[in-house]
């Protein structure tokens, strides 16, 4: 399984660059958007934690629709399934890297894009920490998005379709914790509760991906 | 190592294409699996790697004893030869990948990225993957397509070496090995549309 | 016997004349599909089968 | 003879052939009755004018909508579980209907909107699950289409929908904790003392009963097709085999 | 090249519905901004115009990436460049469908996403007309983009970087146009713009096209 | 129609692979190249049909005068034979897909999506294909990969056929093909690593 997460991050560097390009795409929504809203930085900071959780949110969607899809057309996954690796553990190890080629790096670019948007200053924690809670679940939810997709050509557009409603609570949740914390109120609730998600999609949903990957492969 | 076969049917779309497929392969024997195209050799093997329920009947041997070749070889393009290889010996918890190239001539393109090989290399390292799975069935889907003559003289080399170790080969193919083997042909087996029935039956 | 709608007449009409729209257009569609459908499984059996 | 023998799809097929006429006369009827009451026969509200005789589309609507996915639920487990393929096909059928549902709820809520609150859209948190409700209907029917082998995309289907229901759930609270917001409180509960008043209510309580009615009748006939349908490809793949 | 048309239509209707994926990402954007801004209507409609084109534009890229690489993938690209057909007509071609899967829907699906976000009434005029001039230029330039990464793996977020620079023009004058007009002040400069953009990348971009294809096929 | 090769050249990913490559094809006549696996055969046959250029040398035809089917065959999976056909057919300006349908046996198949074909099956619409472009020079490379015997048979006759009708086929396989044809080993064309030159050279 080391081995499988050493490939899968080997070959996101090396394909055009997975971390690059999943932030880039970040920098470039927050970078658009000023463009179509206009530069007055009290909107723009009032809508800055939102935009950055769906650009977040974007960027991981993106880069999503080819964890298994790869593997897939060049038959690696048929021959994954029949290797000693339990199928669960394939998934979370996929999800796993994927957000330590998007999640993780975005999340610390995070703070240099608020700056572009006028993020007020006290929501600067907040944002770190609430990106770092939640983006694991957007790595899963996606992962089993995915697996649902995968076979299909051109599933991308279909799996961004069946996963965004999925990414509502962690979106809400992670926006309101910023936006509590832009205005000192308290965030221990959305915390928690995005806390909870991912916690909760960790635990679960490997299991659901494997299952429709069998599916898909039979 | 022994696998036996017993009345195994597989469908494919929903469909049942093969039925009533029986046959025994003891150690150190290769079993060639023959049919016209359509016929249902890929399905058949992809039942018995395990990657699909069979329809009726019974495979005696754990879908964990198979190495299974498919008509694509699971190459990332972006890795070189041995790093291609080196992760498959590490899924399958082997070490030693010298052997597997130099069964299959690839030292040379050791550094090479897949991408950059023609169709014959990149077949010859996709049937280098069987030697570091150590599993004992191999199971191959038109293995020699795309290879050379001197590139099917080493696959040859590499089935008889890993039957004398006590493993077995179940192949589907087209053209002659030049391998000791027993022949099986499916055309036989072909499943014969069912009795008009009632809607349970035609939903298969 | 209409009865008076008052102001809200467009907003009330309306209503009711898009609730009925769709649903007459979700009925046309799931009947025209089941006689398409219908028909091709009589001709496919090539006998008139009800079931 | 067990329940399940219903889920025979030939058993089911004799039997919906059978109940199909009376569903859809009692629909015709118990609807038309509903609406024509509440359409012509009831009085104004005194605050909201003759808008309220919005909600005698508006509610039943919304009532089919958030159903209708509780029945897919239900099927996808039971084709899980025991994999019938009447109750796959069932969820498959119900979609569609769902759909429109909440467009109706939707659109007349959007419609009754805009004299009552002054704006067509709000971002109020049962109008907002209302319309991820919808997203779930568009992707769960998009993940039908998209599958070609009928196994497969039931298969798989059923997963989304039920990892969809637990997420729906989630969303519900998240939104809630986001929003708190204009939407009229439940008027219709059977044990509050508030209730609207009586004019208003039996009107509606049949136009419920008259929409639950239409769903079931066109649950059963959309349910009738996709079996055909199915079985027409099971004898083409047939018929190309031989 | 119409039979060229009329396949690219009819496998993206095939393939899990070009149409209407497309659209539905927009919507999906839509509906996920309120959920990170928040939900007071006064906020969104100020940034509605904007986030509308940021959405369209975005529901382009996520179609683009496969413009060419499906048939580059499948070996029908090696073929169509053998075949009777000049290379520039077949970029005119792909892009002229993309726009009519992507950019069409799109444009008459924004008024009621308008609705969703509160863009004030005298706006919805001028976001119609705005996405009509500006979503061909849309598809043009990324089918530029999509020409340059043809035969990258998982080209399609490098081709995200590559595209979004050169939108750039078209959003801002799109979302001026919008902007101006849901305040009353005169739109004719941004669209005139827009429409000189547009009719630029037509005339161009199709050559520029077809020599990158060439040079990938090489 | 003639096919004049005069000295070509050929580089892959910057190098050159085959160098001083010279022969005549003539109406009527099949060549068949020869050689290992990498040799440089597809990269030939690309620069035949014009989808890179040569090094050095000269082809004395038209790529326009070229069908061109490669190691992949160019199918959409989601629509049927018949579609995949028709649209190729139109895209060269003729019209009649039964022929074509009819010298590869896929009349039965002709409402199946692609998707659905056997490795087989898709190999034989994708030389299909070949039949519709109406172009008098067919340059193949290894058509006969994942046929069956009687597929190889159908393909052999549409060969023959075509060279009867004043066509010419040049084709890269590794097997026999049971056609009259010319040979050509493309080993004695290995492009030698140059002197080292100046930097111009050194580039190439
Ligand atoms: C687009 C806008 C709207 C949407 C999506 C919407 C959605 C809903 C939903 C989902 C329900 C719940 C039905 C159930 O649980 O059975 C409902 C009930 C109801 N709605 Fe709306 N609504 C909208 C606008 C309005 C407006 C403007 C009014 C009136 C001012 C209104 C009045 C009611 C009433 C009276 C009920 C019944 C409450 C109950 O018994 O639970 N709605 N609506
Ligand atoms: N996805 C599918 N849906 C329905 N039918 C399919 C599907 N894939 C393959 N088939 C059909 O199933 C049959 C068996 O296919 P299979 O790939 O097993 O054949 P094969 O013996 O391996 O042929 P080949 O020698 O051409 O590789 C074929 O007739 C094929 O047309
Ligand atoms: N993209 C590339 N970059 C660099 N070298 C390449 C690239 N693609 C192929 N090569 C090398 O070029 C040589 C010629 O490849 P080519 O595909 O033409 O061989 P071939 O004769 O068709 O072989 P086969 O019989 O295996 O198909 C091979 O040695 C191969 O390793
Ligand atoms: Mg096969
Ligand atoms: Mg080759």
């Amino acid at each position: 399984m080391i081995a499988l997460l050493i490939r899968d991050l080997r070959l996101a560097i090396r394909t055009g660059g997975g971390f690059g390009l999943g932030l880039a795409f970040f920098l470039i929504i927050a970078v658009l958007v000023p463009f179509g809203v206009g530069p007055d930085s009290a909107v723009l900071g009032r809508i800055a934690p939102g935009i950055l959780w769906v650009g977040a949110l974007l960027s991981c969607l993106l880069s999503l629709d080819r964890i298994f899809a790869l593997d897939f057309e060049d038959g690696s996954l048929d021959l994954l399934a029949t290797a000693p690796i339990p199928l669960e553990g394939l998934v979370g190890v996929k999800a796993f890297s994927h957000w330590l080629t998007t999640g993780l790096p975005l999340t610390l670019a995070a703070p240099v894009l608020g700056l572009l948007l006028s993020l007020p200053e006290p929501a600067y924690l907040w944002l770190i920490l609430s990106l770092l809670i939640g983006t694991p679940a957007l790595s899963f939810i996606g992962a089993f998005g995915a697996s649902l997709t995968v076979g299909l050509k051109r599933g991308g557009l279909l799996l961004s379709l069946l996963v965004l409603p999925l990414y509502v609570p962690t979106l809400i949740f992670g926006a309101e914790t910023i936006r509590r914390g832009a205005e000192g109120l308290g965030t221990a609730t959305p915390l928690t509760m995005l806390g909870a998600i991912t916690l909760g999609t960790l635990a679960v949903l490997p299991f659901a991906s494997a299952a429709a990957i069998r599916i898909n492969l039979r | 190592m022994e696998l036996q076969v017993v009345d195994l049917g597989v469908a494919r779309g929903g469909l049942p294409i093969l039925q009533g497929v029986s046959f025994t392969l003891e150690a150190g024997q290769v079993l060639v699996l023959r049919g016209p195209n359509g016929i249902g050799k890929t399905t058949l093997l992809r039942a018995i790697a395990g990657l699909q329920p069979a329809l009726s009947g019974h495979v005696s041997l754990d879908p964990e004893a198979v190495a299974y070749a498919a008509h694509a070889d699971g190459l990332k393009s972006t890795l070189s030869v041995l790093e291609n290889l080196t992760f498959w010996a590490q899924v399958y918890g082997t070490t030693d990948v010298a052997p597997a190239l130099q069964a299959f001539a690839l030292q040379n393109l050791a550094d090479r990225p897949a991408q950059n090989l023609s169709a014959g290399q990149k077949r010859r390292l996709g049937l280098a993957r069987l030697l570091v799975t150590g599993r004992p069935l191999w199971v191959l889907d038109e293995p020699t397509v795309s290879l050379d003559a001197s590139a099917v003289t080493l696959f040859a080399d590499a089935v008889r070496a890993h039957c004398a170790r006590g493993g077995a080969a179940l192949i589907a193919t087209h053209i002659d090995l030049g391998l000791q083997s027993d022949l099986l042909d499916l055309t036989p087996f072909k499943a014969t549309a069912m009795a008009q029935g009632d809607f349970d039956e035609a939903f298969l | 016997m209409m009865p008076d709608l008052g102001k809200y007449a467009v907003s009330v009409l309306s209503a009711y004349g898009a609730t009925l729209a769709i649903v007459a257009l979700l009925i046309w569609i799931s009947l025209r599909r089941g006689r398409k459908v219908q028909d091709e499984l009589r001709s496919l059996e090539g006998r008139r089968d009800d079931a | 003879m067990s329940f399940w023998e219903y889920a025979n799809p030939k058993r089911f097929m004799a039997l919906s052939s059978a109940a199909l006429p009376w569903f859809t006369a009692l629909t015709a009827l118990v609807l038309s009755v509903g609406l024509i009451w509440g359409f012509f026969f009831t009085p104004d509200d005194f605050r909201q004018g003759s808008t309220v005789k919005i909600i005698y589309i508006h509610v039943p609507s919304a009532f089919i909508a958030i159903n209708a996915w509780l029945m897919m639920l239900v099927t996808s487990l039971v084709w899980l579980v025991r994999r019938h393929h009447v109750s796959a096909l069932a969820a498959r059928a119900a979609a569609p209907i769902g759909l429109a549902m909440t467009c109706i709820g939707l659109i007349t809520g959007a419609v009754w909107g805009q004299p009552m609150w002054g704006t067509w859209w709000e971002w109020d948190p049962r109008l907002t699950s209302f319309l991820i409700l919808g997203l779930f209907y568009l992707g769960y029917i998009a993940l039908w289409e998209a599958i070609d082998d009928a196994d497969t995309a039931a298969d798989l289907t059923s997963v989304l929908c039920i990892v969809g229901s637990v997420f729906a759930v989630l969303s519900r609270y998240a939104i809630l904790f986001w929003n708190q917001g204009l939407h009229q409180g439940a008027s219709l509960s059977l044990d509050k003392e508030e209730n609207v008043h009586d004019v208003f209510a039996y009107p509606l309580w049949t136009c419920i009963i008259g929409f639950v009615l239409l769903f079931i009748t066109l649950v059963l006939l959309r349910t009738r097709t996709e079996i055909r349908a199915r079985r027409v490809k099971a004898l083409i793949a047939r018929e190309r085999m031989a």
